[in-house]
């Protein structure tokens, strides 16, 4: 009997309600008795809703038919109807989940209301039948009863501005309730039933005057619940003000089911959906940038929170529109899960952390567990892997393009970048460390619902991962071993080091030695060259709390990117590296500000990528990498799109202003491996569409030869730029951006000798930049400067140092005979050979110019005077000095036999660039002219022998006196201190009179600009947040006007 | 002068403070030998001759009658004799007219800046016997008590002619291996210090200019 | 091999010999013609010589670090390397040095090799005038740079290879076939800028006797000087060498080669006496305003007549 | 027919609700005080049920009730549409409750802020 009950009508969908009503009613009386009886009855009820929920949506996965439930046993449309369906059961799961996650978290306030137990469970049921109804008055209802308790909860907060918003909310939805009603109404005088079933079997009679009014009250009643632009201000003034757990539940539960709503109600609505479409786009993009101008955590959460719902509305129209009804659950699913978990979770955390300003969120910083949550959530919120949002943003972009709908591409990424740029704005806000903050008090067990749901949001993207894709263990290789390095972070930092440095060796090598071509040289540079770079890590012996473990990720996600096959798999490697260097930058000293900028113009990056690969897949039909070349008449664009993506990601010219603070900033050695490995990633992502796309004949050569201006420009204004620099990174960073410039030259050359020339120059900045950068960082550990004019003859202390500097100094030049000369030599072979002389000369000009940064970094850090305080510095420590020493060797070695280079890299190139390099002996012949580097090195180390056996020799008949660094000639004057006799600050001020002009900060003038602008632009569109709730109402009547006269009303 | 071998290897450098005495050489100047074969530094000494670079270093008023020793009237450069800016490359230090107390200290400065071997001509009778400033309270009036010397032209102030004649005749004293001045004042090394820092009295240089 | 190694080397080693000394001979003769412009004698031929052998002969020296000493050898290994990249003599195989090792390319590159390592031992010094030196030099560099730049990419469409041996080649049979006249316009900014790169006046603020006593080199005496005397010599006539290779149709003997050498010489000379000295900025402009036009009229002037 | 036979009562209603629901539209739309704002809102509540009631009318017909007079096969045109009538029932309950919540929000509104103009609760903006 009892068992019967409990399968019978417990576990039944409609045991949902009983449990509801039943706990419900039952919660007062046991509240009579035992305040925690009634507490854990109402825990009961709750994790007993998740439980049949589960239970059920189980069983229709299993194969099972969607449950149609009846009402007093009879069929419609003489009673209401329910139905448990994969969607409901989907959605109500998750509600549920997040119900019980949020009772969890809300437990210290559940204590002292024993009524707002009876409330939370009558709303969670009013959603649950939002979701599970079929009958359109019943919907009224379910939402009439989730709004009552809605209101009845927030009013328990008696302060005035909860109770004022509290006021304004109800007006708000009051109205749109009316709405409802009154279209249901007509609704039923149409077709004679209230069953949406039975509506849409007889959709046909919806029409004619009624039936638009009928339908358009219906729309604007749904529309309005999703709080759409501008209509909306009402729902940020509770978001603000609402308690955390209301305000979560409000944005996920109420929202769910609204959006459930108009997902049921669509097939009524389907003459509106370029409105709906419309207005979630505008709602998306124009909420996030409004979210720019704010800076109350709740009221931001706020507006992300509308603009997803945006986005989800968006998403929604857009797939039936596209008639891709089976996407909706990888697309809608993927961005509601994602939102619900993501949003709810933060809200939970602004509740926790308890500060309105989202600048007094510093009070996390240093604090790495509760760091590491906050940005779990944003990140998932801004759709980076592994998160559902990722994969449905990708999901939805490929449709997008499938469909032709390319304006919304163009709304769904830059609405994501807006909110980004304000998520991720707070991001850094918390990491900075403020003297006047005290310490938070936020317990540990009260973070445990935060931290469930960003563990569900790693199952869930889990799950979708499974669902797109077959290769998920390998994409997912560096999480795990992220995630296994994490655990173990409390080890000290030397045996972590080596721990990371053992995974990421064994793993790198494990996924990348099976390579082939291109893939496999960039396997050496970036999994090996990233594991050498790394060894110098050791140099530190301080905690350094989750640095060993981005950096396992970031060194295998490039392995992961190497190993891609389709261009998914690519974009969610590409996306990893992307986050986890952008976390890495975070952890440098001053560098949460820059990171943010790297961020954002990495995101920007990593966007043109996903529209051109969404593209080629809308043109090719076909996900794989290899098919990229099949896009017909769109390869053109789809082309441009990705290189624009791959050149903002080395810094080309214009959108380069991230570099130097990133570089500049990051930690030492992790900006060796930045500059000398990530950055390659880009090069090989080039490299990869150039190879798919850009030798294409049918291509035009247009695209490339902009490319190729781009990059030598970059080189140009890198090295110019560069010049002025006074701190030793950023001259670095300016250098890096240049020498990347070079390389994207050479791609763009996109003829066999070009591509040798860019991948043997990738392979020597990756050398002497890995080298130049460890140096530094050597000198910096020494000197804690990195202000060049502050140090000064460290040749004395740091000889070592100063040696592996030189000779990285003279590989970049391109003075014979080291490596740097064939670099040189092959691109300038490459261009001449393709007629493009003018950027030759260009070329000439630049590297003339990098002479002066060179040598200003070699003089005015370790020639000249050195500092007093600098006298006892001792050399850089060995593990720093090893990796540049064994860099060094390989210099050596490529330079003497180039072609033990040259050979595997014109094969590499060889299936796409047909050629091959003419070698006569060990002497390389091109069209032009001829190099013979063993030769060359003979005669140079012969003629450097000459002079210096004389020297040594003359030596011997001389008495040569070591003197101090003040015995100079100084006008017969002494010198008087070693700071006003170096001569290094503005070094070069006279280039400066002359050339300076040229690198006026412009670009950084610009995007200020930009950011300026859009700071402007959403102040003056949040103007309709007045406050008043009046206006509030006004905008939702105006709401039905504007759409009754954009759908043709007054054609009627 | 009587010789004093030093018994220091190094100098004390006591005008310098502590900071300072670690960015300047403290090391004892040595004297050079003559090339061992006679051939050699005669052949040595003919090329030192012919290749006198002057040190444009005015010291004094006589200093002006330098300038038309380069001229087309004169023209020295056909001896071998150009002026060079720095006293590491320059081989003949020629002391202009008076020399006060002030310009002595960069006198002395420059001069053991000059590397070996190296002249000095004293120019003008101020630098023999203080001339028409005997009585100054800053003219030092016997040059060679600070410095070696190893010409003097007298005259106040003498002319360009006489200046080129004491070129030449300095040419015949290098060639016959002569002119050994440097190498007397290291070997009197501390005497002509003393000499110096009796009369120069802010000494903050080290006690050697290398 | 080896002996064909030794064989080269010593063939390598006359020409050197013959380069330096014609280089330090033209030095002289520049100086007494200009003496004789200003009425004077001027010094004897062997002057330069006797100077190198003086600072061979001085008996003391100091040093301020391994940079300091080793700056020299680079930059004479520089002057001697640049020479051993270019074959001197057409159609000589004695004097065609190691110009198979490499093209003109090569030469341009390995020019910078001895000005970064001097410019290293001048650093070490410690003296600031020989930064500034550096920097104004390094600076003016990157202008001159320009035009000579854009005159060799125009000379290497006109021949269209890289290799000096062939550039010489293609200009023999006859004075019309130099690139003087077949390509006048790239010979005339490459002129432009050779009067930056040799050093003279108006752009040798870089030297500066007076104001930065001769900057980069100040600190440098004794031995050191002499390598630095030698090199001044050797490679301002490798230079010479380079430009008549390029625009002046080369030489197939030593006297062909000293009388083009001394009249590209006599260019830079003759301007050097009529003009004062450039600022650095100054000569900065300078570069990029007329000659690089010029240099640009040169590329599109090639494209036209020869490309087609 | 008379006049007010061509104008059925279903009409009159309809129209009248309508009316109504526009009038509390405006009561909402102009009107500060919280109370009357309310008052606006169950103006708007009231008109909506008239039209829901007027919807269900059929002319001349009788109460829904199947019985002997109103036998099964003729009560579809003969007898009133009972839904709207059940419906608008609901409806009003909801109101009902809507109504109440709106007023004892105005309540602590007043007591928390001692007014009850909408334009002086404007503190959460922007």
């Amino acid at each position: 009997m009892v068992e019967g009950f409990i399968t019978q009508v417990l576990l039944q969908p409609l045991g949902i309600y009983v449990v509801a009503l039943g706990a419900g009613f039952l919660v007062p009386l046991f509240d009579r008795a035992h305040r925690s009886s009634a507490i854990l009855l109402f825990f009961l009820a709750l994790a007993g809703m998740v439980a049949i929920a589960g239970i059920n949506l189980l069983a229709i996965l299993n194969g099972a038919a969607p449950i149609q439930i009846e009402t007093a046993g009879i069929a419609p449309p003489f009673a209401i109807n329910l139905r448990f369906g994969l969607y409901e059961g989907g959605f109500v799961l998750a509600v549920n989940s997040i119900a019980l996650l949020g009772a969890l978290h809300w437990l210290p306030s559940l204590r002292q209301h024993a009524s707002a137990l009876l409330l939370y469970l009558i709303m969670v049921m009013g959603i649950n039948g939002m979701v599970m109804t079929r009958d359109l008055f019943n919907l009224f209802i379910f939402i009439e009863i989730t709004s009552i308790a809605t209101y009845a909860l927030i009013g328990m907060e008696r302060t005035g501005s909860v109770l004022a918003a509290g006021f304004k909310y109800i007006i708000a939805t009051s109205v749109a309730s009316a709405f409802f009603l009154l279209g249901t109404i007509f609704l039923y005088y149409l077709t004679g039933t209230l069953n949406i079933d039975g509506m849409v079997a007889q959709r046909e009679l919806i029409s004619g005057p009624i039936g638009f009014i009928a339908t358009l009250f219906l729309l604007t009643s749904l529309l309005i619940e999703l709080k759409p632009y501008p209509a909306n201000g009402w729902g940020l003034d509770v978001y603000e003000t609402a308690p955390g757990g209301i305000a979560a539940l409000i944005s996920v539960g109420v929202s769910a089911g609204v959006f459930f709503a108009l997902l049921k109600t669509l097939p009524l609505l389907d003459n509106y959906l370029s409105s709906i479409a419309v207005v979630g786009g505008a709602t998306f993009l124009l909420s996030n940038l409004i979210g720019l101008k704010q800076d109350n955590a709740r009221r931001l959460l706020g507006y992300s929170s509308i603009g997803q719902m945006g986005l989800l509305t968006l998403a929604l129209a857009a797939t039936v529109q596209l008639g891709i009804e089976a996407q909706l659950p990888l697309v809608a699913g993927g961005l509601f899960i994602n939102h619900l978990l993501a949003k709810a979770g933060l809200f939970w955390l602004a509740d926790l952390v308890n500060r309105n300003s989202t600048r007094d969120w510093s009070v996390l910083a240093g604090r790495p567990g509760r760091l590491l949550l906050f940005g779990i959530l944003l990140s998932a919120l801004v759709g980076l892997p592994p998160f559902p949002g990722f994969w449905a943003k990708w999901v939805l972009v490929t449709e997008l393009a499938a469909g032709g709908l390319y304006p919304w591409i163009t709304v769904v990424l830059l609405g994501s970048l807006l909110e980004a740029a304000y998520l991720f704005r707070w991001f850094t806000q918390a990491l900075q460390t403020r003297e006047s903050d005290t310490p938070d008090t936020i317990r540990l067990e009260s973070l445990l619902p935060v931290a469930l749901a960003a563990l569900l949001l790693f199952a869930t993207g889990y799950g979708m991962a499974v669902q797109l894709e077959s290769d998920t263990l390998i994409m997912f290789l560096p999480l795990l071993a992220g995630t296994a390095l994490w655990l173990l972070d409390g080890l000290p930092g030397l045996l972590k080091s080596l721990l990371m440095l053992v995974v990421v060796a064994a793993g790198g090598a494990w996924l990348t030695l099976d390579l082939e071509g291109l893939n496999r040289i960039f396997g050496f540079i970036l999994v090996g060259g990233g594991v050498l770079l790394s060894l110098a890590t050791q140099y530190r012996s301080d905690v350094r709390k989750g640095f060993y473990p981005l950096l396992g990720i970031l060194l295998l996600s490039l392995a992961t990117l190497l190993r891609a096959h389709t261009s998914l798999e690519f974009f969610f490697s590409w996306e990893l590296m992307t986050l986890s260097s952008y976390l890495l930058v975070t952890l440098g000293r001053g560098g949460a500000k820059p990171a943010l900028t790297y961020l954002l113009f990495s995101l920007a990056a990593a966007y043109f990528i996903l529209a051109g690969f969404a593209l080629a897949y809308a043109a090719s039909g076909s996900l794989e990498l290899a098919a990229l070349g099949d896009t017909g008449s769109s390869m053109g664009l789809v082309f441009s799109l990705l290189a624009a993506g791959f050149v903002i990601k080395t810094g080309g010219l214009g959108v380069h202003i991230w570099v130097p603070g990133t570089y500049g900033e990051a930690d030492d050695d992790f900006t060796a491996v930045l500059s000398a490995v990530v950055s390659k990633a880009a090069i090989f992502g080039l490299l990869l569409v150039a190879a798919q796309l850009g030798i294409r004949s049918d291509i035009g050569l247009d695209p490339a030869y902009v490319l190729g201006w781009i990059g030598m420009l970059t080189a140009t204004f890198g090295a110019l730029m560069a010049v002025f620099q006074e701190d030793i990174k950023k001259l670095l960073a300016y250098s890096s951006m240049g020498q990347l410039g070079y390389i994207v030259t050479g791609i763009a050359l996109m003829s066999h000798l070009g591509w040798v020339a860019a991948l043997y120059l990738t392979v020597n900045h990756f050398l002497f930049k890995g080298i130049l950068f460890l140096a530094v960082a050597g000198v910096v550990l020494r000197t804690s400067e990195r202000l060049m004019y502050k140090m000064g003859g460290l040749i004395k202390n740091m000889p070592f140092t100063f040696v592996a500097t030189m000779i990285a100094i003279i590989a970049m030049s391109g003075v014979p005979p080291l490596t740097g000369f064939g670099g040189k030599w092959l691109l300038f072979n490459a261009m001449m050979e393709k007629g493009w002389y003018w950027l030759a000369a260009l070329a000439f000009f630049s590297s003339a110019v990098a002479f002066l940064y060179m040598y200003r970094l070699l003089h005015t850090v370790f020639l000249g005077q050195r500092k007093l305080e600098h006298a006892q510095l001792r050399e850089a420590p060995a593990i720093l000095l090893v990796p540049q020493f064994l860099l060094i060797g390989i210099i050596m070695v490529f330079s003497a036999y180039p072609k033990l280079l040259l050979e595997p890299l014109s094969s590499a190139i060889s299936p796409w660039l047909a050629g091959n390099l003419v070698w006569d002996g060990l002497s390389l012949h091109t069209h032009l002219g001829y190099w013979n580097a063993p030769m060359i090195m003979g005669v140079v180390a012969g003629v450097w022998m000459i002079p210096l056996l004389f020297l040594l020799l003359m030596s011997l008949t001389l008495k040569i006196q070591k003197v101090g660094q003040f015995n100079i000639v100084f006008a017969a004057e002494r010198p008087h201190r070693p700071e006003d006799t170096h001569f290094a600050y503005n070094f070069f001020a006279h280039y400066d009179r002359a050339l300076g002009f040229l690198v006026k900060p412009r670009a950084t003038a610009f995007w200020n600009s930009i950011v300026e602008w859009s700071h402007t632009l959403a102040a003056s569109l949040r103007i309709f947040y007045n406050g008043n709730g009046q206006t509030y109402a006004l905008f939702i009547v105006m709401y039905l006007v504007v759409l009754f006269l954009v759908n043709g009303g007054l054609q009627l | 002068m009587k010789k004093t071998p030093s018994t220091l290897s190094t100098l004390e450098n006591a005008g310098l403070s502590a900071e300072d005495q670690l960015l300047f050489s403290n090391a004892r100047p040595r004297p050079y030998e003559p090339y061992p074969i006679k051939a050699i530094e005669d052949f040595a000494n003919w090329a030192r001759a012919n290749s006198l670079w002057i040190l444009a270093f005015g010291t004094g008023c006589c200093s002006i009658e330098l300038r038309p020793l380069m001229t087309a009237r004169f023209d020295a450069s056909r001896f071998g004799v150009a002026g060079r800016p720095t006293p590491r490359q320059s081989s003949v230090f020629i002391i202009g007219g008076y020399v006060s107390v002030k310009t002595l200290k960069r006198i002395v400065r420059s001069y053991e800046q000059m590397q070996g071997p190296k002249f000095i001509i004293a120019l003008g009778s101020c630098p023999a016997n203080g001339g028409m400033y005997f009585d100054s309270y800053n003219t030092i009036n016997q040059f060679d008590l600070y410095l070696p010397v190893d010409l003097y032209v007298t005259g106040c102030m003498p002319r360009p002619e006489a200046l080129l004649g004491a070129i030449l005749e300095l040419q015949d004293d290098i060639k016959a291996g002569k002119c050994d001045g440097a190498n007397r004042y290291i070997e009197h090394f501390d005497e002509y210090k003393a000499n110096q820092k009796k009369v120069i009295k802010d000494w903050n240089m080290p006690d050697y200019n290398w | 091999m080896i002996a064909e190694w030794f064989g080269r080397a010593g063939n390598f080693s006359l020409t050197l010999l013959i380069v330096t000394v014609y280089g330090l001979l033209v030095g002289a003769f520049i100086e007494r013609t200009i003496a004789k412009v200003q009425g004077r004698i001027g010094i004897p031929y062997r002057q330069p010589f006797i100077n190198i052998l003086k600072t061979l002969v001085k008996r003391t020296a100091v040093s301020h670090g391994i940079m300091f000493y080793l700056g020299p050898v680079f930059r004479i290994a520089g002057g001697i390397g640049t020479l051993a990249f270019i074959p001197v003599i057409y159609g000589s195989e004695t004097f065609a040095n190691f110009s198979y090792a490499g093209d003109l390319f090569l030469v341009i590159y390995f020019m910078f090799f001895g000005q970064l390592g001097m410019a290293l031992g001048a650093g070490e010094s410690g003296h600031p005038y020989s930064a500034i030196g550096i920097a104004r030099g390094l600076s003016q560099m990157t202008a001159y740079e320009v035009p000579f730049a854009l005159a060799v990419i125009s000379i290497v469409i006109q021949y269209d290879t890289l290799s000096i041996t062939e550039i010489v080649a293609a200009q023999q049979g006859g004075w019309q076939h130099w690139t003087l006249f077949t390509n006048w316009v790239a010979t005339l900014a490459a002129m432009l800028a050779f009067l930056g790169m040799t050093g003279y006046s108006p752009f040798d603020i870089f030297l500066a006797p007076q104001e930065i006593p001769i900057g980069p080199p100040t600190e440098f005496h004794s031995a050191y000087l002499s390598l630095l005397q030698t090199n001044r010599a050797l490679f301002g006539a490798t230079k010479l060498v380079l430009f008549m290779n390029l625009f002046f149709g080369g030489a197939t003997g030593w006297i062909e080669l000293m009388i083009k050498t001394l009249a590209i010489y006599m260019v830079a000379v003759v301007v050097g006496v009529a003009f004062p000295r450039f600022r650095v900025d100054q000569s900065i402009r300078f570069f990029f305003k007329i000659p690089t036009l010029i240099g640009i009229i040169s590329i599109i002037y090639v494209q036209m007549m020869f490309t087609s | 027919m008379s006049f007010f036979g061509d104008l059925q009562i279903s009409m009159i209603v309809l129209c009248s609700g309508l009316g109504l629901v526009l009038i509390g539209l405006w009561g909402i739309l102009t009107q500060r005080n919280l109370i009357r704002m309310i008052i606006g809102f169950s103006l708007l509540d009231t008109g909506i049920h008239m039209v829901m009631v007027s919807i269900g009318y059929v002319t001349g017909g009788t109460a829904p009730i199947i019985n002997d007079d109103v036998p099964m096969a003729t009560a579809v045109s003969r007898v009133v549409d009972p839904v709207p009538s059940a419906l608008v029932l609901t409806a009003i309950v909801i109101g009902l409750g809507v109504t109440a919540v709106m007023l004892s929000f105005a309540v602590r509104i007043f007591r928390a802020r001692r007014t009850l103009m909408i334009d002086e609760c404007t503190e959460s903006k922007w």
